[in-house]
């Protein structure tokens, strides 16, 4: 499927970056964005650049573009397209060369489109500049461009407007602008970071195809290393505006060398892991900003292995080992396998009672079903997962519980109370106290003008957990240790703060009246994945200690897979199965269980993957299907059955219940989607 | 569409029959209804003036009726296109506010006939490259003109060009008939400030447009510079202006009050202005009903325009 | 042809026929002549409808459409001889009667106008019974009071003697209309003058013709003879904006010149400036029933505090005339001058401690620029001298028609009074007890009684002597810091001519010409 | 044994700390704020202690430019428009104790800029009355800005409660707040000011209000929308989750949120606001005279004045109430500006 790697060391490349320096120049000075980045991008290869965010990857695809703004500037290096400088050439030649030899596709391509221009003007724009065909001729070929990106109803999607057709579409649509002028290099800047997964997966198989097809070299740049290994054949992981780590994705992923590198893998999770067994490690403290790196390696405040009067000396170099290059000076010396060996095991925390207790609840915005008929329940000590794609419902489920909504119907007791209608203002202190919320967005999540000491002690103060003043501060400075934040953060604004940072405060503030019910709602997915580890470890902690229920609501089944005991899978406010987190990643899956799950990228070498793709987009919330939700994307779809008549629940062991037509043998007789490697590549 | 702009419409007569309403109750007041019996009569023929004369003039004027009596009276004859008459000016207030708005609609298709190409092109120029010399000349300039009072403005343009220079009349009062030099001043006058105003949201837009994604995608496509500008920059950065203009409108009503008065142009601002200063409740009142519809109106443009010019609103 | 006893100036023997005069002023509705509260109404129709005497530029009273007039011994029966060959505009001819109904519609207090209080007028009115709100009672001139004689002699049977009736039938509203009149005047223009309303656009213009025919269709000749503009435009200019039109050609004349506005009219090339004294001024009165005016200390104190020189050179530096703080001046027939009083601040200071205020006085004058800002100037400048003594004034400056509705009732001032013809007119309208433009309440027997006496005297010399007293009084009663007679100043272009300043700011155009 | 003592004595801080910076701002606004309008609006009531109670306010000016100048000095734009609104901020407030002429004393009219008379020179010459113009600009600032600032905080204080209302508990609320300011905002503002004025007379007062029934509509529908916004942030649902008064909300979690375009448009606001004074007194609507006041110099030169020679008499103060509010749209451009780059 994939093509075949080139030997990299052999004829021309059709890009290469040669010590490559960029900075950006701000009122705050210059701010060495990249620094001495090296690349050679054979024909027809695919490369993919990985690294958390502001690594500077975006900056390097934007330079090979010679796009970089008013204020970022290539400071040294050359960048070579086949073997010419592009620093020397002309803006009419560079004019040229941009868009019909070398072209991008963005992450968000929505804002990539021009919102008052059909999208056959956009596409048609491409050929009549560049090679200055006739109007109808451009047309021609950028309806046959769509048709090989496999849209649906091409001609409508000609004549319509970016916001007239869907996310999955119109980064199709984008893909197919960018090959239009069938270019050299492709280069893709998180191409699929706003898609849902499923549609994701989609998008990266079709990108896969098409090099395979148009010969076309590829820098796919990305922070999931899941997707890289997916789709590339070397890769250059990348931290704190230096490559650390070059190779082939074989090599890499089975033989890391980089203390970074192998940090980053400890912290994603991996299907088939969970929080009790396997728990993650995450890289201690954060990416420093560009202007405050440390001196000799960036990463040595952060790396175990790290030597003073060594590591923190002098600039690193490159140094080959094996096939690869790894900017570490002790490499030879840390590759020791036990510097992987995993982190010490938890003791699972008991179970208790039934503490939500969830029937039949629905809630409906005019015309709109976000919820229906959801049914399940969560007890004490136990984490909940609610999984599922954008729009889904999962939010409204949680706010219906925070009593920021109030239920259509159905009920929702909590420790046997009925909530389901009860709006905030009007329940008890005590059970307002209990449920508390972790948010998602953890720049939204603290009240900007206030410091995060006034916002925990705001809490206390509100839920009488303390009234004397400087008991408040001391439960306060205590809470700043039990998310492992220093004390000092008290007196800090959030700004001061990173999103992680942030996250741990939003997660005390969860916790400063004790609750018994915590809804952490998408809490760690707006993180970088070194992060999320360590956010996602402290709320498991603290639950473990408090015996607190959480119910974790996702999008990332890698995650989830993680963290839950049981899982709530959902689509379209339904649930479509539920189980413990064991049952519901084994077959028998519900179809659309099964499409998830195929669609998770997972960087684990060890792990083989059952390629799963649904076809089309998630449909209107608004108008779903009367029958089964999932049934106009289903592969295993029966005819008016399962468009028309609701599926029926069918129960397997204990909790495991799927809602799905499909005969119990069939589903039963489902291949596992994700199984263990006989021996790694 | 159609809903909305009814429902615009509903709401505009509403407000028209809220705003005349409290006018009237404001108006109708005994102090107010003594202040043009002052005005009429003159202070030393109102110091002479007999209870019963002034009850006797009231009647002549139709004031004794009570005040819903009157409104309901006034709302009658405005259904059927009596806007009643001036009691200062002796004239049928349709007649007058005809007149009135055609010379001020005569003063703003001028400002408006400057002021668009004017500020849009410097606005363009502007926004095209935030923080060029040329953005910095015009943003400066805008803000300069912006920040002189119109009072200002006109005093000063009248010294220098119709005094110093002797080049244009000073006063616009067209008393010789229409005259179009006249109307350089006050046009003038406007059009500094407005220029000013367009200019800088135009830039604004602009700005943020060349700023968005799809510009850049547009330029890394390879399109040359100035097809991007006029066919992806240009088109959308244009729609906000293009909506405020219409908006414009009401700001001028607002506007040719001081310039009129100032200028002695007899347009609706300068009718206004004598009105209110006279209590001449049914001019105020016309002239309301109209300020409003402009207001309404223009609104209604604003959005029409915008939601035509926007596929993205336009095709929800 | 020129008949004799013209009340115009002589013809000019250079006067051009034709030509349009366009006259910058604020146009205003011409609706009922008789309640007419501004000058300019009556200068719109001053070419159409005419007064029975006219007020010259010279301040000298002549026949206009009563050719003389007796009165009897005692001042109280005038005969008035009404003037022959006169016709309307629809081909009547003017009578005695269309005078007598004239007189009866002015002194009819439901008429609402300010007639009324002309001495003449309200001396031939009696109170019908009814009373108004404010207690004042309703009048009317009872039956034999006008007493047509024939069709062109008139007798007026005055209630008490009254010296001033030539002047007042001056007064600017006093214009005689056709009886079939009906409001507005502009659409029914019936008048004996030899101009018609052509257009009428109330804050535009209003455009005068030559009346020729009549309207059944005769021919018209004006009574007074030569007359030589075609047209007349009035067109609307505030008062600040005159002198501006004026300087840019769009119009020929204007109103009035500002005294702001001197310096810019020098500077207007080929521009006439007018000026003439006047009987016009600004009265700064107290009310002597209101604290503190009540205490003739408080108010003799305001009055030694004020230095009218300085306010006079400082507002009308060319033209204007010291006043005395009595109300009459040097151009009046019966002028006596008293010795002039000096400024003395000690003494205010001192007068006022006696009074009961050793730390000075906050008082609050009420102006409301009913005839220019040149009155609120004024009492900024009567501020400026009282700080001197300790008296703190605020000056409060309200809009005319805000200020017309107080003038009669707040305690502290400022009305601008304008010219009459003889000095003794305004001080009955104005001081005498229950006068109805009492504006200060004052009343005093004494000065009724020295009034009184004036006014029954018809010889200037004797009446002159007569006024010492009356002014004595009013000026030592301190009733007012009355400090200049303010000058009128006219503007008009070098082709103007015949266009002179009126003490009483009557544009008189009938002999106008355009060269 | 010593430990507690100096560990408060290491809590202990410099005086200005506990105040915070914008508690030290709002003090100092206070300083200069209250004994200028006090000065100007009470001057009646003040008695003897007229001629001090701006003391306090001279060094306030000083030390707010200071503090505001080195927080915004990254702009260019703001530190300009600082410098042209102190300059008059700090005339105003010095005004009686500059060696000024009495700006109300006639000297001799028509006295052309720098020109001297018995040993006194005239900077900027004198007016068509003889009153020196210095003074008379000096002096003339001192109402605009207290009546500008009043008018414009109850504006504030009247759109940005009846915004919080309308946006965040919506509904009804939203739908009758919104018609109100609807209706209020069909009206031309200068009409709006007119009719007000001349319905209710002319007063500081009334100055207020009507600027008050012309901005708060369009203040409301600002503050509507950040806090439409601000409504759908997690930490609004986290103090809904947390039981807090609609109250609460509205003024300590989303008022200090919108408070930074609210201050942008606060500088632009108070341009309009003077403005609209300098307007309305020229038509002879505003604030009445007797002291110096910019419209009214410019209304008198533009009735007299209207020679060559003369236009100095207007111009200056014409440049000056433009300079105040150039000072005020800069203000607003820079920090605009300092916002869209964080
Ligand atoms: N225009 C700019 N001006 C100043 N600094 C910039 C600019 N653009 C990017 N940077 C900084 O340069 C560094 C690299 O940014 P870049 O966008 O390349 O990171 P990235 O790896 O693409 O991150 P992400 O995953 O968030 O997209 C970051 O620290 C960023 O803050
Ligand atoms: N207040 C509301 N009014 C109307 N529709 C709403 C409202 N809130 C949510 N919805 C709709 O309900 C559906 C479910 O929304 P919800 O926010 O619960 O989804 P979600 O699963 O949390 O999605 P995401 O992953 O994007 O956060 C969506 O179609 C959404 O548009
Ligand atoms: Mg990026
Ligand atoms: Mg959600």
């Amino acid at each position: 499927m994939l093509p075949p790697a080139r030997d990299a060391t052999s004829g021309t490349p059709v890009l290469e970056c040669r010590d490559l320096c960029i900075s950006y120049f701000t009122r705050a000075g210059e701010i060495p964005a990249v620094v001495d980045f090296n690349l050679r991008l054979m024909p027809g290869e695919a490369h993919g650049l990985v690294g958390e965010s502001g690594c500077g990857k975006s900056t390097i695809a934007l330079a090979v573009m010679q796009y970089l703004g008013r204020n970022g500037r290539i400071t040294g290096g050359q960048i070579l397209f086949e073997g010419r400088d592009m620093l020397s050439m002309s803006p009419e030649e560079l004019r040229r060369i941009r868009g019909s030899r070398i072209a991008m596709v963005y992450q968000e391509p929505m804002a990539s489109l021009n919102p008052a221009m059909t999208i056959r003007d956009q596409l048609a724009e491409v050929p009549i500049h560049h090679e200055g065909v006739s109007r109808a001729e451009a047309r021609r070929r950028a309806l046959e461009m769509l048709h090989r990106v496999k849209l649906p109803d091409c001609d409508r999607i000609m004549r319509a407007y970016p916001h007239q057709i869907s996310g999955g579409q119109q980064q199709r649509v984008v893909i197919a602008m960018a090959l239009l002028s069938q270019p050299k290099v492709l280069l893709l800047d998180e191409p699929t970071t706003a898609l849902d997964v499923t549609v994701e997966a989609g998008i990266v198989e079709l990108i896969g195809e098409i090099a395979a097809q148009y010969g076309t070299a590829l820098l796919y740049v990305s922070h999931n290393l899941g997707l890289i290994r997916e789709t590339c054949q070397t890769l250059t992981v990348m931290y704190s505006g230096e490559a650390v780590e070059t190779g082939t994705v074989g090599q890499v992923f089975s033989r890391m060398h980089h203390p970074y590198t192998r940090g980053l893998f400890g912290s994603i999770p991996v299907p088939g892991a969970d929080k009790n067994t396997r728990p993650l490690r995450a890289i201690p403290g954060h990416l420093p900003p560009p202007q405050s790196r440390p001196r000799g390696c960036n990463f040595n405040t952060r790396c175990a292995f790290a030597l003073p009067g060594l590591c923190d000396r002098d600039p690193v170099a490159m140094r080959p080992v094996g096939g690869e290059a790894v900017r570490c000076l002790r490499v030879g010396e840390i590759d020791a396998p036990e510097a992987a060996a995993p982190a010490p095991r938890h003791e699972a925390a008991p179970i208790g009672d039934v503490v939500v207790d969830v029937r039949d609840l629905s809630k409906r915005y005019h015309e709109l079903r976000a919820n229906r008929n959801l049914t399940f329940d969560a007890r004490q000590g136990e984490t909940v997962a609610i999984v599922g794609e954008s729009g889904c419902g999962k939010s409204t489920f949680a706010r219906i519980l925070a009593g920021l909504e109030e239920a259509t119907s159905g009920e929702l007791e909590v420790a046997g109370t009925p909530i389901g209608a009860t709006p905030v203002q009007k329940r008890s202190v005590d059970m307002v106290r209990n449920l508390q919320m972790v948010f998602q967005n953890p720049f939204d999540t603290l009240n900007p003008s206030h410091t995060v000491g006034s916002q925990i002690a705001r809490v206390i103060r509100k839920f009488g957990v303390e009234t004397d003043e400087a008991r408040i501060r001391a439960r306060v400075l205590e809470l700043l240790d039990l998310v492992k934040l220093p004390r000092e953060y008290a007196d800090r604004r959030p700004r001061q703060l990173s999103g992680g940072q942030k996250q741990r405060i939003g997660i005390a503030r969860a916790f400063a009246g004790n609750p018994a019910v915590v809804v952490a709602d998408e809490p760690v997915s707006a993180l970088d994945v070194s992060v999320q580890a360590a956010v996602a470890d402290l709320l498991m902690s603290i639950q473990r200690e408090q015996g607190t229920t959480l119910i974790f609501i996702s999008h990332d089944l890698a995650v989830v897979r993680y963290l839950a005991d049981r899982i709530v899978v959902m689509y379209l406010g339904q649930i479509v199965e539920q189980g413990t987190a064991d049952e519901v990643f084994a077959a028998p899956y519900h179809p659309y269980t099964e499409a998830l799950l195929s669609a998770v990228p997972i960087a684990d070498v060890r792990l083989r993957k059952r390629r799963v793709i649904v076809s089309g987009d998630l449909p209107s919330a608004k108008r779903p299907p009367p029958g089964c939700p999932f049934s106009t994307r289903c592969n295993y779809a029966i005819a008016d059955l399962c468009a028309n008549q609701p599926p029926p629940v069918q129960r397997f062991s204990g909790h495991h219940s799927i809602a799905c037509h499909l005969p119990r043998d069939t589903l039963a007789a489902m291949e596992p989607v994700i199984t263990m490697a006989e021996e790694p590549a | 569409m159609i809903k909305m702009i009814s429902a615009r419409l509903g709401q505009m007569l509403l407000t028209m029959a809220v705003v005349t309403f409290v006018l009237f109750a404001i108006f109708d007041s005994d102090q107010f209804r003594r202040q043009v019996a002052t005005a009429e009569l003159g202070g030393f023929g109102m110091a002479t003036l007999s209870e019963d004369g002034y009850q006797k003039w009231l009647e002549s004027k139709g004031l004794t009726q009570p005040f819903f009596v009157r409104y309901v009276d006034w709302i009658g004859h405005v259904a059927t296109g009596d806007l009643g008459r001036s009691m200062q000016k002796n004239v049928a207030v349709s007649t007058l506010l005809g007149e009135r708005l055609r010379a001020t609609g005569t003063l703003a298709f001028f400002v408006f006939l400057f002021m668009i190409p004017i500020s849009l092109t410097l606005g363009a120029l502007a926004g095209m490259r935030e923080g060029s010399l040329l953005d910095r000349v015009i943003s400066q300039f805008c803000v300069l003109t912006t920040s002189i009072p119109q009072v200002a403005t006109a005093v000063v343009l009248t010294v220098v060009l119709g005094l110093g220079l002797g080049w244009v009349p000073t006063k616009a009062s067209m008393a010789g008939g229409f005259n179009p030099v006249d109307l350089v001043l006050p046009v003038l006058t406007l059009l500094l400030y407005d220029i000013g105003y367009v200019a800088r949201m135009t830039r604004a837009s602009m700005a943020e447009v060349m700023t968005s994604h799809y510009i850049r995608t547009a330029l890394l496509k390879g399109i040359p510079y100035s097809r991007v500008i006029i066919d992806h920059a240009l088109r959308n950065a244009l729609i906000v202006p293009f909506t405020l203009i219409f908006l414009q409108l009401n700001w001028l009503l607002s506007q040719v009050v001081v310039v009129e008065v100032f200028f002695q142009y007899n347009g609706f601002g300068r009718m206004l202005y004598d009105a209110a200063m006279y209590g001449d409740v049914e001019v105020i009142q016309a002239a309301t009903l109209v300020a409003v519809a402009v207001a309404v109106i223009s609104q209604l443009l604003s959005d029409i325009g915008y939601i035509l010019l926007n596929p993205r609103v336009r095709l929800k | 042809q020129e008949a004799e006893n013209l009340p115009f100036p002589p013809r000019d023997p250079k006067a051009q026929a034709g030509g349009i005069l366009r006259f910058g002023q604020k146009v205003a509705k011409m609706d009922d002549p008789h309640v007419y509260s501004w000058n300019e109404m009556s200068n719109q129709s001053r070419p159409v409808i005419e007064y029975l005497t006219l007020v010259g530029p010279d301040n000298v009273t002549r026949g206009m459409l009563v050719e003389s007039w007796q009165p009897s011994e005692d001042l109280k029966t005038w005969t008035l001889n009404v003037r022959k060959g006169v016709k309307w505009h629809n081909g009547d001819d003017f009578t005695a009667e269309h005078v007598a109904w004239n007189i009866r519609r002015w002194t009819d207090s439901d008429t609402g106008s300010a007639i009324l209080g002309l001495s003449t007028f309200s001396a031939l009115a009696q109170e019908t019974g009814g009373t108004d709100a404010k207690g004042k009672p309703a009048r009317k001139a009872p039956e034999g009071a006008i007493e047509v004689v024939d069709t062109h002699t008139l007798r007026l049977h005055l209630s008490k003697p009254v010296l001033s009736l030539p002047e007042d039938c001056g007064d600017y509203p006093c214009l005689v209309i056709h009886p079939s009149f009906q409001a507005p005047f502009s659409d029914n223009p019936i008048g004996t003058g030899p101009y018609t309303v052509k257009e009428l656009k109330v804050g535009e213009r209003c455009v005068l013709t030559r009346i020729h025919k009549t309207t059944t269709g005769e021919d018209f000749t004006y009574w007074g003879g030569d007359v030589y503009l075609d047209e007349i435009h009035f067109l609307d200019y505030d008062q600040e904006s005159q002198t501006l039109a004026l300087a840019s050609g769009s119009v020929d004349a204007i109103y009035e010149l500002t005294s702001d506005q001197l310096e810019l009219a020098k500077g207007i090339e080929g521009a006439q400036i007018g000026v003439t004294s006047s009987a016009g001024t600004l009265c700064m009165r107290m009310q002597v029933d209101q604290k503190p005016f009540d205490d003739i200390r408080v108010r003799q104190a305001i009055c030694k505090a004020a230095d009218n020189g300085q306010t006079t050179t400082l507002l009308f530096p060319e033209g204007g005339k010291l006043g005395a703080n009595f109300h009459v001046a040097p151009i009046h027939p019966e002028f006596f001058e008293l010795p002039p009083q000096r400024r003395d601040v000690e003494g205010a200071r001192a007068l006022l401690a006696e009074a009961g205020y050793p730390d000075g006085l906050d008082l609050s004058i009420d102006v409301g620029n009913t005839d220019g800002p040149w009155q609120q100037a004024t009492c900024e400048a009567l501020r400026n001298q009282l700080a001197d003594a300790g008296i703190r004034v605020a000056v409060n400056v309200m809009p005319s028609t805000k200020f017309w509705e107080v003038w009669m009732d707040t305690p502290f001032g400022a009305t601008s009074w304008g010219h009459r013809p003889l000095g003794t007119m305004v001080l009955s309208q104005a001081y005498r007890t229950g006068a109805p433009w009492n504006e200060t309440h004052y009343s005093n027997p004494e000065f009724d009684a020295a009034l009184d006496a004036a006014e029954a005297t018809i010889d200037v010399a004797e009446r002159r002597r007569l006024m010492e007293k009356v002014e004595t009084i009013l000026r030592d009663d301190a009733l007012m810091v009355q400090p200049f007679w303010r000058p009128i100043y006219i503007l008009a272009s070098a082709t103007v001519h015949g266009y002179q300043p009126h003490p009483a700011r009557q544009s008189q155009l009938t002999r106008v010409w355009m060269g | 044994m010593t430990l507690p003592l100096s560990q408060d004595r290491v809590r202990r801080r410099p005086l200005v700390r506990p105040l915070g910076f914008t508690g030290t701002v709002v003090a100092l606004i206070a300083l200069i704020y209250l004994p200028l309008s006090l000065y100007v609006i009470g001057a009646g009531a003040l008695g003897s202690w007229r001629p001090i109670v701006l003391f306090p306010a001279l060094p306030a000016t000083l030390t707010l430019y200071v503090l505001a100048v080195r927080r915004w000095r990254e702009s260019t734009l703001a530190v300009v428009g600082l410098t042209l609104v102190f300059f008059w901020v700090a005339v105003a407030v010095a005004a009686p104790y500059l060696p000024l002429l009495d700006p109300n004393r006639p000297v001799t009219p028509f006295l052309t800029p720098l020109s001297e008379r018995s040993g006194v020179t005239f900077w900027l010459g004198t007016d068509m009355r003889g009153r020196d113009m210095l003074s008379r600009t000096f002096w003339g600032g001192q109402r605009v800005l207290v009546w500008g600032l009043t008018a414009t905080a109850v504006a504030y204080v009247v759109g940005a409660f009846l915004g919080l209302v309308a946006g965040y508990l919506g509904g009804w609320w939203d739908t009758l707040v919104s018609f109100v300011c609807n209706v209020l905002i069909s009206f031309p503002v200068m009409v709006l000011l007119i009719l007000i004025l001349n319905v209710m007379g002319q007063s500081g007062v009334n100055v207020i209000i009507a600027v008050t029934l012309a901005s708060a509509p369009a203040i409301m529908r600002i503050v509507r929308g950040l806090t439409l916004d601000a409504k759908t942030r997690d930490y609004i649902f986290a103090a809904q989750t947390r039981g807090e008064s609609a109250l609460r909300i509205m003024l300590v979690e989303i008022l200090p949120n919108v408070r930074g375009p609210l201050i942008v448009d606060a500088c632009l606001r108070l341009g309009y606001t003077t403005v609209a004074i300098t307007t309305l007194t020229f038509l002879g609507l505003g604030l009445q005279p007797p002291d110096p006041d910019w419209g009214l110099m410019i209304k008198e030169a533009a009735v007299a004045a209207l020679l060559w020679k003369f236009a100095y008499m207007m111009v200056i103060p014409a440049v000056a109430v433009s300079s105040l509010i150039l000072g005020f749209n800069l203000l607003a451009d820079g920090l605009r500006e300092i916002s869209l780059k964080d």
